[in-house]
């Protein structure tokens, strides 16, 4: 075998702490390597046609490229080997910059480890043998999770795309955050407006299949033939008869239940239709508030409802739906203040999350628009909102910014001078985000236009003086304390993960931060990509966004399900088991420990052999090393391979 | 429950400022049925000024009364001073660090292991005895009588090294009032600083901090105030007279210790509960109850 | 107010002495003065605590050692207990008064005087003996009529002792006392 | 080529591609500095391990063997790791008989956003191997070893792997 050797200099990423000359000329000296080079940027055209080059001239049937990782280049490099006329799997990568120039100083130290990846690699290399891609059918059909504002974007651009799209979400209604809002920044234009007839669209659209008061159960297969549970929890109502007329939450008696879309200001009855927008515009039952399902006795809204819809046996039920590509846009949780016992711990009725406020503003929330304190129901004059509450604090586990608090802050101090003319707003802040399209020009309205005061610094303690509050703060400006008192008291909450996001991550085999992010496959590259191919992001479910933001992701996913879906068929990733049938001894190890049922055991001459489903083979080669006789092999990771650079490493 | 053996650090305040709050301490422990055994010739921790001048002196000062407690055959140290609670923690906390520990033993000249359990005469109370507990011996309920719970600062702060109740909105002693039928008001106070040990040479910064407390214990329409902190209560009741004079106020608010009450409405009364020790008298407060305490007192 | 050429008032080996002693990284200090907001003793103080952090930070030691801030700080934990970057401020101020100390830089002379009493109280009885506490006390500070108001009360309800509470092991604390200032210098 | 005489020590990592191989990532996109000691070898999941690769890499003079794979139930072929450390743990218990200080072999789970953690992670096990030093020469040992490493070094790899019936599974 022949064997080329590019040593990269990325620049001075690698240069500057690896004498690349010095690692391909130690190249030189391993087994078969008939060529080594160093390289500017091995990845930029004239180093890719480089590479071209040294393959026709030294008649190379292997490369070696030592450079940044693969999971950035991997691909790039191999189709320059294919451009070069070699099988792409005769390629190894040594990631000599991720793993050696930037983690160490040392010159020295660096150069004899950068020579000591690539000899595992060209050792690699050596055991190579050339593979090809089968082909495989898709299912064009896309699942998107989740149906805020970014899945709602997603899935009207998917179904304009012509694909079959079927829309999962939590609640009874889509909507997501977007929909509790009651203006957004930087335009003050209504959220509900503009909001409401996408909304509106995804009902009306053929192509589009919605289950609401849905979530995914199990995730199985593939990229083009994924297959997903879904659990349609009970409502209690059929909504196949259900015309959405409301009658029956009109004479519910259970008036007290909590009011989750009303974020739990004031409160809503046992059976209910979210909010007027809501889609599907369905009602359905609480079964915790319900006094038929609690106690039995009841049913005034079976009286009542015209269409017979109400039905208090209906169960949770099971539907699968089979999809070739999935975008996740589960959106995000507010952060829970009570964790801030200096803010009252939530003890205090008149201190409120951002959220709440935006019900309160809003004029289909549970004061009509009005501005009333929770306590007492009077118009607040003086406000104050605490910024960063649940952001940039480490001690609670919350060290990012949330991104977009600065700006609805702002909207919402214009938002109350517009309601209440003779109102005062403060705003305690650290920093002012604002790098948004118009942003920090709203900002600046806010102070100039709407008199908004705004103080730099922190609040350590609101504790309650008659009837009001006594917000004690500090003007890091000044220097000095400040005390206002207070009728209300906006707590700007900052984002976290939404509530199950790591359990579906595990389902979907896709991975997340320590936060419970979701993590993209690139952080510039690949922004709505996972990991796991056919799986994308879109909006807050990868971290806090604002709406522009999200909506932009969810084109970005639809247009890249598209592009996976303009092929008939996807080619399939040749690095799978396969089994060496004189060495199978039939033991069925290999089928007792895959993970996705890709091996069934065969009759071969009357004797039982394994034998590998290359559809389904996932190539995590959890077969191979259950093996006792090293029949089943997982390709390009084989025994000999690994061993190979184990020997490398450890020569004696 | 089971009989705890504690070694018990009274503080040098339990002997002079507040012997009330050592002795009614001492009786309420007895009564629940620990066993306080004083650890044999402590020394002062250093209190303040100790950690204030070096964290080294500070930690060794304490540390030879851990090293004398480590011979006690005990379950933990406890103290009912949040000042002295707050210097034997942070001194345990510190000495995790080997070099620390090794420069400690230096200069105290033995070896300490700083590994008992220490506690607050308050945490035990809460965690050994347990509400219940406390519920059932008050024979007499202090009933009618309105209080506000006041922790001081370093009750439970910082929370990482004392690790007791709630550092923003503490409870126990919310909870043990309480039990024993007295009316506890909300109190958004609970944790701010009196002034500490600035009475003496910062007259002007107690009466300040110390008298917003009065203030809002007033405005809150409390009989009293409840402790569990000699510096507090001192700053609280000894120096009220010269912080109404400082701020123009009169205020004639009761500052309990919190054991006082704990006994008095167990029926117990006399020389060890020390009421007569208090400067702001209680006794027209208590008799004004009507309850048989009130009664036995007038 | 004069410019501070920062290039110039940077004290490098102040600042790393503080991380040393403190164990605290100021480096992850941003500065959103929650301490200030929460420090009962802010009014007292000439530089309040994030700008004492901030000079820390910047390495302006003659500045913060000279505060009066870092000798009024009662120690109460409110800014270590509500840090958003959980540093321990209080334990900040109490090294900057040790420094303080050491450098001779005393801003507040009765308290520093306090202190040196108690502890002088410890050193020669192992427990602090407060009548002769006061008398030490007002000797070095000559503020005779320091709570002369209180001294009868506590003397009527019997708080106040006339004879020291020494202990038999006061040769151990002095021994303390000894070795540790051996340790130091 | 081999280690930095009186430098470095010979430390091998077998990580999966998808979580710590990308954390190993992150840490140098971060620029988080690491001991230069560690040579990773990349698979595609700690499914694929073979104890023997890490009894083999002892045998053959390495100091220390770090593992790390995805969080458990994190796994990107959903239990892959549950299977590495069902056959790790085997392997931990084995490491004495064979004559080898089961501190010089660990095994980790590192999320691909956990760069800081990777770099705690490499830093406290350069540390911990390098408090062991070098690994004694294998040359007599008990009969163990003696038999395994004719076994490894005799049979074709494959074979050898057969003789891992115990661990495998």
């Amino acid at each position: 075998m022949n064997i080329g050797v590019f040593v990269c200099h990325c620049g001075s990423n690698i240069e500057g702490t690896v004498d690349t000359a010095a690692v391909a000329k130690a190249a030189m000296g391993y087994p078969e390597v008939v060529f080594a080079t160093d390289t500017m940027y091995a990845c930029s055209e004239p180093g890719q046609a480089g590479i071209i080059e040294a393959v026709r001239n030294y008649e190379l049937d292997g490369v070696v490229v030592a450079s940044c990782t693969p999971r950035m280049h991997e691909t790039t490099f191999r189709r320059t080997l294919e451009r070069a006329g070699l099988n792409r799997y005769m390629f190894e990568m040594a990631n000599i910059r991720e793993h050696v120039s930037w983690i160490g100083k040392d010159r020295a130290a660096n150069t004899n480890k950068a020579a000591e990846l690539v000899m595992i690699a060209v050792e690699k290399l050596r055991q190579n043998t050339e593979l090809t891609a089968g082909e495989f059918s898709i299912n064009k059909r896309v699942m998107i999770i989740g149906g805020g504002v970014a899945g709602i974007q997603a899935a009207l651009d998917c179904a304009d795309g012509g694909l079959e799209v079927v829309l999962v979400e939590r609640e009874p209604s889509i909507g997501g955050k977007m929909s509790k809002l009651d203006k957004t920044f930087p335009t003050v234009d209504c959220s509900s407006c503009i909001l409401g007839p996408r909304m509106v669209d995804i009902s009306q659209n053929p192509n589009i299949t919605l289950h609401t008061l849905s979530e995914v159960e199990s995730v199985d297969g593939f990229v083009g033939n994924f297959n997903v549970k879904v659990r349609r929890k009970a409502a209690y109502v059929d909504w196949t008869l259900c015309t959405g007329c409301g009658e029956c939450a009109a004479k519910c008696p259970s008036k007290k239940t909590p009011d989750r879309f009303n974020e739990f200001v004031g409160t809503t009855t046992a059976i209910n239709i979210p909010f007027p927008q809501a889609i599907p515009k369905k009602a359905s039952i609480n079964p915790a508030a319900c006094l038929m399902l609690t106690k039995g006795k009841c049913g005034a809204c079976v009286k009542v409802c015209p269409a017979g819809a109400i039905q208090f046996t209906q169960e949770d039920e099971i539907v699968t739906e089979e999809v070739g590509a999935i975008i996740v846009a589960t959106g995000y949780d507010l952060f829970d203040f009570t964790k801030y016992g200096e803010y009252g711990g939530g003890r205090y009725p008149d201190v409120i999350t951002s959220m709440q406020y935006e019900r309160l503003l809003s004029a289909s929330g549970p004061t009509e628009g009005h501005i009333k304190r929770p306590s007492d129901g009077k118009e607040p004059k003086d406000i104050v909102f605490i910024q960063c509450v649940g952001s940039r604090d480490k001690s609670i586990g919350r060290p990012y910014c949330s991104g977009f608090c600065c700006m609805y802050t702002a909207k919402q101090t214009i938002l109350t001078k517009d309601h209440i003319p003779d109102s005062q707003s403060y705003v305690f802040y650290m920093d002012i985000r604002s790098p948004g399209k118009g942003y920090d020009e709203f900002i600046r309205r806010a102070m100039e236009e709407y008199g908004a005061r705004y103080i730099r610094g922190r609040v350590s303690a609101i504790q309650p003086k008659g009837g009001r509050y006594l917000i004690k703060g500090v003007n890091t400006l000044m220097g000095d304390q400040v005390e206002i008192e207070a009728d209300l008291v906006v707590l700007a909450v900052g984002a976290e993960a939404s509530k199950g996001a790591p359990e579906l991550a595990e389902k979907l085999r896709i991975s997340y931060d320590s936060y419970g992010f979701y993590m993209e496959g690139h952080p510039k590259l690949k922004p709505v990509e996972t990991n796991t191919a056919g799986i994308y992001l879109a909006g807050s479910c990868q971290g806090p966004k604002d709406i522009p933001s999200s909506v932009a992701q969810g084109g970005a996913a639809a247009s890249k399900v598209l592009g996976l879906f303009s092929k008939d068929k996807l080619a399939s990733d040749p690095q799978i088991s396969s089994v060496t049938l004189q060495r199978c001894i039939g033991c069925a190890k290999c089928q007792s420990v895959c993970p996705f049922g890709a091996i069934e055991m065969t009759e071969f001459r009357g004797m039982t052999k394994a034998s590998v489903i290359a559809t389904v083979c996932q190539g995590c080669g959890n077969c191979t090393s259950a093996c006792p006789q090293g029949a089943i092999q997982l390709s390009h990771f084989t025994d000999n391979q690994i061993l190979a650079e184990v020997n490398a490493l450890c020569p004696y | 429950m089971t009989r705890s053996r504690y070694a018990y650090y009274p503080g040098c305040s339990g002997q002079g400022t507040s012997r009330e709050y050592d002795s009614s301490t001492r009786a309420m422990c007895q009564d629940l049925g620990f066993e306080l055994i004083d650890i044999p010739d402590w020394n002062c921790c250093g209190s303040t000024p100790a950690h204030a001048v070096d964290h080294l002196l500070s930690a060794s000062l304490v540390a030879r009364n851990l090293a004398i407690a480590e011979d006690m055959d005990v379950d933990g140290i406890i103290t009912p001073c949040p000042s002295c609670l707050k210097n034997l923690k942070t001194t345990q906390h510190r000495m995790l660090r080997p070099e620390f520990h090794a420069e400690v033993q230096k200069v105290l000249g033995r070896v300490v292991r700083a590994d008992l359990p220490i506690k607050s005469v308050l945490q035990v109370l809460v965690e050994d005895a347990g509400i219940e507990r406390i519920a059932q011996e008050s024979t007499a309920p202090l009933t009618g009588l309105k209080v506000v719970p006041y922790y001081g600062c370093i009750m439970n702060r910082p929370p990482d090294v004392m690790r007791f109740d709630d550092p923003e909105n503490p409870m126990a002693l919310d909870n043990i009032l309480t039990a024993i039928g007295i009316e506890v008001l909300p109190f958004a106070l609970k944790t701010d600083c009196c002034g500490a040990s600035l009475g003496t040479t910062r007259r002007d910064v107690v009466a300040r901090l110390s008298g917003r407390v009065l203030d809002a214990a007033a405005a809150a329409g409390a009989d009293a105030i409840v402790t569990a902190c000699p510096l507090c209560q001192m700053n609280l009741d000894m120096r009220q007279a010269q912080i109404n004079k400082a701020n123009g106020s009169h205020h004639r608010l009761p500052v309990f210790y919190y054991s006082q009450l704990i006994m008095l409405a167990a029926g117990q009364l006399g020389e060890r509960i020390g009421l007569d020790k208090l400067c702001v008298s209680p006794f027209s407060l208590l008799s004004s109850l009507g309850s048989q305490t009130g009664e036995a007192r007038s | 107010m004069s410019a501070t050429i920062q290039t110039k008032s940077y004290d490098a080996a102040f600042v790393s002495a503080v991380r040393r002693e403190s164990e605290q990284d100021l480096a992850l200090c941003y500065q959103c003065g929650n301490c200030t907001a929460g420090c009962p003793v802010s009014f007292a103080y000439d530089f309040p605590v994030n700008q004492i952090m901030y000079l820390v930070q910047t390495g302006r030691k003659m500045e913060a050692l000279s505060s009066h801030a870092i000798w009024l700080c009662a120690s109460c934990e409110t800014c270590t207990t509500r840090c958003p970057n959980d540093i321990d401020v209080a334990r900040v101020m109490d090294v900057l008064r040790h420094m303080a100390r050491q450098e001779g830089l005393v801003a507040e002379h009765s308290i520093h005087a306090f202190w040196d009493s108690f502890l002088s109280s410890v050193e020669k009885y192992g427990r602090v003996f407060e009548l002769g506490l006061m008398a030490s006390y007002i000797g070095k500070t000559g503020r005779v009529l320091t709570d002369a108001d209180l001294a009868p009360v506590a003397l009527r309800k019997g708080k106040l002792s006339f004879k020291p509470h020494d202990i038999c092991g006061v040769a151990e604390v002095r021994d303390i006392f000894k070795r540790y200032r051996e340790h130091r210098s | 080529m081999s280690v930095l005489e009186g430098k470095e020590l010979r430390i091998i990592g077998f990580l999966c591609n998808w979580c710590s191989y990308g954390g190993a990532d992150t840490a140098g996109v971060g620029r988080f500095a690491q001991p230069t000691d560690l040579r990773i070898i990349k698979l595609p999941c700690t499914g694929r391990i073979n104890p023997l690769f890490v009894v083999r890499a002892f045998l053959n003079g390495a100091d220390g063997v770090l593992v790390s794979g995805c969080h458990p139930r994190d796994c990107h072929y959903t239990e892959g790791n549950f299977y590495a450390r069902r056959r790790l743990e085997v392997l931990r218990a084995l490491l004495p008989v064979m004559g080898i200080d089961p501190a010089r072999f660990e095994y980790t789970w590192v999320s691909a956003s956990e760069g800081q953690r990777w770099r705690t992670v490499v830093e406290k096990f350069t540390e911990q191997v390098h408090g062991l030093g070098p690994i004694p020469a294998f040359n007599s040992g008990t009969c163990l070893d003696a038999c395994l490493s004719t076994a490894i070094s005799s049979a074709p790899a494959h074979a050898a792997i057969g003789e891992t019936h115990g661990l495998s599974t």
